[in-house]
């Protein structure tokens, strides 16, 4: 039911959403939520910003919590696509899209997996910035905060 | 055993991956690290900082006295930071 | 900074997603939902669903609930889109994207909106049957209860 | 006066907006409402549900005892259901 794709090539949200609701007409509503590169990280510009993924283990993570929310709420169908390797600012880095028969269902999973995906998800960032320097993100802990709210970790 | 090695461990250790016999007396997690790390200054770098290395066996979180086999994946990490 | 029609033509949300966000590497995430006319009503069949609205006040209505979410949470603009007339099962109704720099803000601000869209705003419905009845839908208790959550009603 | 009916007021009364000349001992939206109903039995049969009746004067939400005055725009509908 749930479409997990990590890839470098960057994605469509047109696109998905219509792989996604195409030929149904019992789904009620349909929850999204696009991450984009931004321009500055910490104040400071940004020349790209680098993604690296565990191949297997993060596919395999997505799916799982695909599964968790598929459980938690009732879902119709959802879609995680996240982008690795260099990115520069205004690019698209990952997509959420959730079906449901109900509103809140649809956007309480969307925010739930954008949480999840945005602090628990086995990727690694790199920051390029603009005058020459480059660092490894830290884990935040804002983002962790946010994956408490929903109970489970 | 394949040894995994990601973002700045990965940049530290000057490898992504690496293909290891594992000495028969070593049996977890951290008893492979104890051991990587003296393969070369670089291992020696990558684990300096244990409190911000994560570790999978076979794709799974793995705590130090996790079971290793020389037929496993393992891999060290940094804590994720997300997409 | 918001855009606010109210239309009988079907809208396209990846064409929408686009207009909002051109040009721009400032945005971090763009949340949105999509809701769409369900083939069922209480458990009941319908054949098609119809909106009317009050010309002039509603688009008011809906301009002035932007301008409160664009106050309340950083946003970056906003897309609010509502059909009218007869609509059959699968197809949209209504579209609200929320650019923010911060997925929180977008997040909030896209099912505050949607909330009161699909509660407060000033639109009446009523449901066609299969079985050829037809009747104006209720104001509901649930959906109200969702837009207080979110403090001022 | 202009005066707009929606959903199932306008169905009842039979008219989604018409042209009147308010009478002048009639001040406020109550009043308008009185006088309304004795226009035809759909004005009637339309406003008899009171509790269920919403007014706007000039498109803003209003209540009873709002004034009204032969150069403004009142409508009623049913409690709004949302989109």
């Amino acid at each position: 039911m749930a479409i997990i794709r990590v890839q470098t090539e960057d994605f469509d949200l047109g696109a998905e959403y219509a792989a996604l609701t195409q030929g149904r007409s019992d789904i009620g509503g349909i929850a999204s939520f696009v991450g984009v590169v931004r321009d500055t990280a910490g104040g400071r510009p940004i020349v790209s910003m680098t993604l690296e993924h565990y191949p297997g283990m993060t596919e395999r993570a997505l799916s799982k919590i695909a599964e968790a929310a598929c459980a938690r709420w009732d879902l119709q169908g959802c879609t995680l696509l996240h982008r690795v390797g260099e990115l520069q600012p205004g690019e698209n880095i990952v997509l959420v899209l959730a079906a449901a028969p109900h509103r809140q269902a649809a956007l309480d999973a969307c925010a739930y997996l954008i949480d999840w995906l945005k602090t628990r998800a086995p990727f690694w960032k790199k920051e390029r910035f603009t005058d020459g320097t480059e660092s490894w993100v830290d884990a935040r802990e804002a983002d962790d905060l946010a994956v408490e709210r929903w109970g489970a970790a | 055993m394949k040894v995994l090695y990601f973002a700045w461990l990965r940049e530290r250790v000057g490898l992504g991956e690496e293909d290891l016999t594992l000495p028969p007396d070593i049996t977890d997690v951290a008893g492979l690290v104890a051991w990587l790390r003296t393969r070369s200054p670089g291992h020696e770098a990558a684990f300096a900082h244990g409190k911000l290395v994560r570790c999978a066996v076979n794709q799974d979180f793995a705590l130090p006295d996790a079971t290793v086999t020389d037929r496993d994946e393992v891999a060290f990490f940094p804590p994720v930071t997300g997409g």
